[in-house]
């Protein structure tokens, strides 16, 4: 199971994954991103300040 | 110093802009768009234009490599090279930029668009960001030696990638770094309509506050647009007008005021 | 100063080329091109591409106002912008223009193309002219100040009407002009080839005799080829090299004289 | 029938005259160009220095 890189505890993740998803930690609260699939790989979300584009 | 924003609808009179242009004393530097042509040119040539609605409900265009192209083709190639030949018959020596050019004006590219899809809240990555810094020595350059620069996106990334951007960003921070005198906007309606279908319901003013009250109440498109106004509001420039690019003497008539007034 | 001619095939290592050009000291110029592009541009778009052969023996594109619109999506808006960015990514500073922007070019429009259809002699006009004067004072400007200019079609002419031209005429214009020390031209093939089928067979110098003499052998498009590669001869440049754009640095093994020297 | 703008002869037509068709004046030998039809106009056709496009 993929870890968390902020707690190393391991994140509940959805039986669908998707590249992009995001998703919290449910032990430290941090908000993480699916990175890659097959493995899953997670990263810390981009903090949410403007979240559009043009 | 005047800043001209030129709508990227297919109504507006180009050249009855240009002709207007060359008879104000004074530089101006124009930035425009031309997302009416970009969006006939990706239809036909079978481009897919995605359109994405951030999860706090801001519209934008889902900027991938093969958009950048029909954006050059469209913004920095068709539509800006027709704006320097009509301004040049009229007597004006413009120059035509993009972003890119001189690294003219320098963006930052956005960390990540979140949307709803699927049931899912999901970071979209794209071609985009926002403008963060102008290339005032290029600028000085061209203005100082009689030239009229005329603007369009896309812009250079911090990776020197071109990247597009919301032009009324561009203008906004035109606007605060060579602080203009006075920016219009140069739209295919008479001003900010109450009611998009409404010619006659022109906004006479829109202060801060109430540019901020209506983004609120809006998602989409005119949230993104409101957004952008409002930053130019907070610019500090003097005069901002929106008005109607579809007029014979569109300028002179936004000059005049008629139109919203912004601020 | 050194001009570098991109020709306009997609075999054209322009990253290279951008690569390359970062590693040189001094200035230069770029003339590109992009007929290929334009091509499969205009099918795409349905925009017809006549060929006229004049009773001379000499081939051009039927220039109207259709085809110099895809003329400026495709060499002034994608061609262009996507070298300027390669350049930016390798730290050169380019800045892309037409000859509309600044009247950096300007053109006198051709007086008739003569041809003959259906048993008859006719002429015909279109947006087509020659190269004839340069801003100098913009090149200085931009020269002066640390940019690359990267310069394409159209021109803009007598009555600052946009319009088609001979790119090689352009570079034969400059380099009189500024005097350059240098012109390579970048194609996509190893130099100037005796049989162009035949990668092997490549012509080691070309004396202006011989380009005059090959001049009067051929027709249609080489003939073209030849007479403004003549004009570039006889324009005074120290050193020009034709030389194979797809390899890996194309700029420095021009330099070293391997392809085709002219004069 | 219409005039030779030089010498105002009237030259010879062809039956199925094209705009843009180059014709002589057999009186005056100058070039001329069929400007329009309907009527038919005659223009001096310009000189022929280069004779190509781009």
């Amino acid at each position: 199971m993929p870890e968390c890189p902020v707690c190393g505890a391991e994140p509940m993740i959805s039986d669908d994954p998707v590249e992009g998803e995001l998703l919290e930690c449910e032990e430290c609260g941090v908000e993480l991103e699916i990175l890659a699939l097959d493995p899953v790989t997670l990263g810390e979300a981009p903090d949410a300040e403007e979240d559009w584009g043009e | 110093m005047l800043l001209v924003k030129i709508g990227g609808g297919e109504s507006i009179n180009l050249d009855g802009i240009a002709r207007d242009l060359a008879g104000l004393s004074g530089s101006f530097i124009i930035v425009h768009g031309a997302n009416a042509l970009r969006d006939s040119l990706a239809r036909r040539l079978g481009v897919e234009k995605r359109v994405l609605t951030s999860v706090s409900g801001y519209e934008s265009v889902h900027s991938d490599r093969d958009l950048i192209d029909v954006m050059l083709m469209a913004y920095a190639g068709l539509r800006n090279k027709r704006i320097v030949e009509l301004l040049q018959g009229h007597g004006v020596n413009a120059v035509g930029l993009t972003g890119l050019d001189g690294a003219l004006v320098r963006g930052r590219r956005n960390r990540g668009i979140r949307v709803r899809e699927g049931g899912k809240t999901l970071i979209r990555r794209d071609l985009s960001g926002k403008p963060v810094e102008v290339n005032r020595k290029l600028l000085g350059l061209l203005l100082g030696d009689g030239f009229a620069p005329v603007v369009t996106v896309p812009l250079i990334d911090e990776h020197n990638v071109a990247i597009n951007s919301e032009n009324d960003d561009v203008v906004a921070l035109l606007s605060a770094e060579l602080r203009a005198d006075c920016v219009i906007q140069l739209i295919g309606a008479p001003g900010f309509l109450e009611d998009p279908d409404d010619p006659a319901s022109v906004v006479a003013r829109l202060s801060r506050a109430e540019l901020a009250r209506r983004e609120g109440e809006v998602t989409g498109r005119m949230k993104r647009k409101l957004l952008a106004l409002r930053r130019l509001a907070e610019s500090g420039t003097t005069r901002v007008v929106i008005a109607d690019g579809r007029v014979d003497r569109p300028v002179t008539e936004a000059l005049a005021g008629r139109g919203t007034i912004i601020g």
